[in-house]
């Protein structure tokens, strides 16, 4: 089977769509000639023309609006956003009209697109080239939002995401995009959207967490078990909907719960996840619900001494569940 | 002196000249029927066409009932055009069950219908005129000489998605009609508070793009220049900028008062140049209506207007938990 | 003491900044002629001249991006957006611009701009004219977020809004513009960003929350009280900075708590007000952290069935306490 | 046939003319350390001006000290003209304690400095235009006679900002100076893609504005344009949008592989027409500059700016707890 890294499993995964269906489309700055300044286009224009492969102006509202209205004429628009931290100008385009059409028209209309955007940081893209901004989305009825871990589930659930009737963010962890490696079969497979998995079975305490987190939170994991704590680790993989039942059982089973992720701490999507540990497993608890995140200052500096100030670790991840697990 | 007569546009049978006129009146009593309904206290909304309703006929009528519609809150007129009743609109009015712009869940003004390809829209202005290019976008790839018309206000151009919407129309010169009811005010701001220019139609040059600016209270000429940029898109030489310069002859809606922003002498100078009455007069003149069939007309449609009321207030609200249904698509759906 | 109501207060509290600070000016759609559409400008214009009342061009992102420009030259605008829903425009502005000015020049230069923002349904407006967005905006460190709940908070936290040197979003809930009177003095005071209040004392639980859901919670205290049930009622008036102290040591004594708002469920600011106490409070519950919400639902039909179903309401969070305490 | 002397433009004196050639040639070497630099690992990132420092100095220059400028990513002519010394700009650019910009929070590339009268940018593209904006109105409304210019590239020209932006200073007349650095690709998207029309200089008319387009790469034309525009603010005769034909000779940044998308031919000749070549021969034809004086200033440039790299690669990062600081003003700070 192909051993494929991330951006060529989701290179591989618009491939598939494309070639299967010719009311797939992309769209985005620097997707065609350049390929996404990720790469993760590169070779489409080539094989499916400038209609299909287009290289949109510089102007997010705008990828996102035309999306919408190709959808509304039954495409399916991929629109690519080439940072997460540069889907703001888009957001009223994206809360307003794209989750909103299939309610709003009671079913009449609908906006099937997929916005892919890669986030996250560790990449020495300082204040707005490594952002989380995730919570925006989750909090918004009508969106799915979905975040892989790993090639193979990259590809999957972005071919899930191409086939959904609704809206989905597609989050790609910039960092993981080269970091990791491991087969990932040719052709059509999914992996459903809706559906965490347990990454790591563990006794002592549970850490949720999705993106680069997770490996993060498995390095962390392997340290614990080191020290003779098993950490149980959970990819969320989707953000919406959230797989409650994964949570709620492993908590229920370990007792303690970490939720780790890279967003800003006040309000990211830990928060729901710690909310609702605390509302339906509280008494199952045996120590407060821990979260690692991002620092509360704007975003992270440039400078490697700040920018790993700001990240959680595999050190910080350890050292908090060690916490835990004393309390 | 010999008064030329009347010429209808090319397209147009007398058949198609008469219905614009019943749009249009149709659109005036239902929307004069939902102000005393409001100040009634029956329903807490109103948004309004009046004074309009030559522009949104008019260019409406320019389409096919395959080119995609893509209207905005004052647009009653076409939705009428369109061929969404008055049972219906009332429907909307009091957001009851059966309502097919959204079930009652948005606000009256907000049309919708994939029936009548008229794609709903939101409260956000001028947002749709970016769907309206993905629309069309879609039609061209697919080699198809249909076209998307989106309508907004002057104000709203104001808005970003405005600029972004004509370059990318322009840029793939796509079958677009950009039609911007002109009609003074952004609710109390003047149009010399919203823009340093004359006519929004001279944005057009921006995009190397046609604008052309005509007056809105002539439903006609709306009609002829709406068609022409209609036949430009279906030939495959690009989107146009239409202005209609018109007037809202009542308060921007039922929460505003005019008054502390416009003079009575402008709205009254307005509604003497009212569009149904110079329409009238038009048809008239062609010999194709007279006072007689105005009055029957009025009288069949008001007594529509009345059913479509009492059917209206009588209809259930939707049930609470239908307000659960289509956040997403349900099972089995795609 | 006069007595006025919230919109009156917050129109008295921008006239006595403007009439001292000749820096102060406002600037939204309708804010001139008209005095707003909810009349929270009236007179100013005549008062204050068309420079520093400015009737905008219909556009919000240039509303933020303008009056960022204006502070940097040390004006103090007040921007008014007319609807929180249609602020999403301006979210780009205000996430990218205005919350990072101060940390991206190293304290150089900031942006000390108010956005005062109508929020909040039950009054017929619909998907678009009822939304409560504030999430978007505590996920943003260098943001305050201010949202009062009476006319006296009102003036007093709008004028250390205006006195701020920082971006205050300041949310005010439309359907409490005419719902109370009570007396608010003349001239200056201030009431301090960042001060939670203990509106009502309680040992049984605590019902945390925050403009129009305050006066909810306070009436569904009233028939809890009629059923013996004490309950302690917290109105937040600033989301960021969190009063944390007085939420936990509320919970620590009543060792019950919930939260109440109007935005969507899921990841709602109750979020962060649940993973607060259980990261902060867990050994002092004895029963799950409730959520009394908004549905996730893209936004509240115009319908008023509907409309009604949507909110929490007085009954909706009594009968939640109810189950909380029984618990 | 006799060659007629090149004439310095207005308000320049002869000090003035060569400090312009200066700070070109300081912003080129400067740029080029800085790939070098990346290329052997010692530094992530770099984003460079190289082929538009005449496009970047001459707009520059045209300003006063005490007038606002709001530059992009690209202008590193920009904060040399303006006044950012070589040390500075290193610290910058390897994220040191003691960068006037961010203190090594921002990537380099975002200049911003307030003893420079140089406004803070994003990474985002764009939103800067609506900054200037509300600069230039507090200037107006105190009744100043300063201006606020603000550059950008032709690219992010399609974003809705750059409407929004114009039409606020076209309505209320502002002392905007708007510089559209056009250097024909948005990273690999060319003109063609990001817009319909062959000068951004032609979206002026769609705001009553001035607007007009330049060689970019003839400073002193640059320079001549710009004062114009900006007296033209100052008399209170509003904005002006310029535009700047010029090019970027490098890729877009050094994540940036540009070979896929232009032709090493189309690089090949714009690098023939080169600004600061073509700059050197006017000046020497007027008697200001000699290859002497060139090979003795570009030795002192190499020098100061293998000091600074020196001592910024000895200077420490900033601590990790300064990362928590200006979140929001500091106790007692206003
Ligand atoms: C983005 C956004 N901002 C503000 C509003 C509130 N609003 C509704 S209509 C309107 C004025 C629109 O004026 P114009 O575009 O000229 O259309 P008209 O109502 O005059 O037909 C405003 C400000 C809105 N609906 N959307
Ligand atoms: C809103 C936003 N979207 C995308 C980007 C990523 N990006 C950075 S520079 C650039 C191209 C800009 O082109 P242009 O405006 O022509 O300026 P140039 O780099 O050519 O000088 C893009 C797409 C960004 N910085 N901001
Ligand atoms: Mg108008
Ligand atoms: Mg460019």
């Amino acid at each position: 089977m192909p051993v494929r890294n991330m951006i060529d499993s989701i290179r591989d995964a618009i491939d598939v769509a494309m070639a299967e269906d010719e009311r797939v489309l992309v769209l985005g700055e620097d997707v065609g000639v350049r390929g996404g300044v990720f790469q993760a286009t590169k070779g489409l224009l080539e094989k499916y023309g400038e209609q299909r492969v287009i290289d949109s102006p510089l102007a997010e509202s705008s990828i996102v609006g035309v999306a919408i209205g190709m959808a509304l004429e039954g495409l399916h628009p991929i629109a690519e956003i080439q940072f997460a931290d540069f889907i703001l100008p888009a957001v009223n385009q994206i809360i307003s009209e794209a989750a909103k059409m299939r309610y709003r028209s009671y079913n009449d209309y609908s906006a099937p697109i997929v916005i892919r955007a890669p986030f996250g940081g560790g990449v020495h893209g300082g204040l707005y080239h490594s952002q989380s901004n995730e919570t925006i989305f989750m909090h918004c009825p009508g969106l799915k939002m979905v975040i892989p871990s790993t090639p193979y589930d990259a590809k999957g659930l972005l071919l899930s995401a191409i086939a959904d009737p609704d809206p989905v963010m597609f989050y790609e962890h910039k960092r993981l995009y080269r970091l990791i490696k491991e087969e990932v079969p040719d052709g059509r497979y999914t992996v459903p959207i809706g559906q965490a998995k347990v990454v790591r079975p563990g006794r002592d305490l549970t850490i949720v967490s999705y993106g680069l987190m997770v490996h993060f939170a498995l390095e962390a994991a392997s340290a614990l078990a080191a020290a003779g704590v098993e950490a149980e680790v959970i990819d969320l993989r989707t953000l919406v909907p959230l797989d409650q039942d994964t949570v709620l059982s492993s908590v229920r089973k370990t007792k303690r719960a970490m939720v780790v992720y890279e967003a800003n701490r006040t309000m990211g999507p830990g928060a729901e996840v710690a909310a609702l540990i605390a509302e339906q497993a509280l008494f199952d608890l045996d120590a407060p619900v821990g979260r690692v995140a991002g620092l509360d200052i704007p975003a992270m500096p440039y400078n490697h001494v700040q920018e790993e100030f700001f990240l959680p670790s595999p050190d910080k991840i350890a050292k908090a569940a060690q916490e835990l697990v004393a309390s | 002196m010999a008064k030329t007569q009347p010429k209808a546009p090319q397209g147009l049978s007398q058949d198609g000249l008469v219905q614009i006129y019943k749009d249009m009146l149709v659109a005036r009593l239902l929307d004069e029927r939902m102000w005393t309904l409001n100040r009634i206290g029956k329903a807490p909304f109103v948004i309004s066409c009046q004074g309009q309703e030559a522009s949104q006929v008019g260019w409406s009528a320019a389409l096919r009932p395959d080119d995609v519609v893509v209207p905005y809150y004052r647009d009653l007129g076409v939705a009428i055009q369109r061929g969404m009743t008055v049972a219906e609109l009332m429907l909307a009015f009091f957001g009851k069950e059966g309502d097919p712009n959204s079930n009652g869940r948005q606000m009256p003004g907000h049309f919708g219908c994939k029936r009548l390809n008229m794609v709903s829209g939101s409260s956000v202005v001028i947002v749709q005129m970016l769907h309206a290019v993905g629309v069309a976008y879609a039609m061209k790839m697919r080699g198809q000489d249909r076209v998307a018309a989106v309508a907004f206000g002057e104000g709203s151009t104001a808005g970003g998605d405005f600029h972004e919407a004509l370059n990318w129309a322009s840029i793939y010169r796509l079958p677009v009609l950009f039609v911007c009811e002109n009609n003074g005010y952004a609710i109390s701001v003047p149009q010399h508070r919203e823009m340093a220019i004359e006519n929004v139609s001279d944005r057009a040059g921006a995009y190397d793009m046609a604008g052309v600016t005509v007056d809105g209270n002539d439903v006609l000429a709306v009609y002829e220049a709406a068609l022409e940029a209609v036949e430009r898109g279906r030939r495959g030489e690009g989107a146009t900028l239409l202005e209609l310069k018109t007037y809202r002859v009542v308060p921007h809606s039922s929460d505003d008062d005019d008054r502390v922003y416009r003079s009575r002498e402008e709205v009254e100078a307005w509604k003497g140049r009212d569009p149904i009455a110079r329409y009238r007069q038009t048809l008239t003149e062609m010999g194709l209506w007279d006072e007689g069939r105005d009055q029957a007309f009025r009288t069949e449609t008001q007594s529509e207007i009345e059913a479509a009321v009492t059917a209206a207030e009588a209809a259930p609200f939707p049930d609470a938990k239908d307000a659960l249904r289509f956040v997403y698509a349900e099972e089995g759906q795609n």
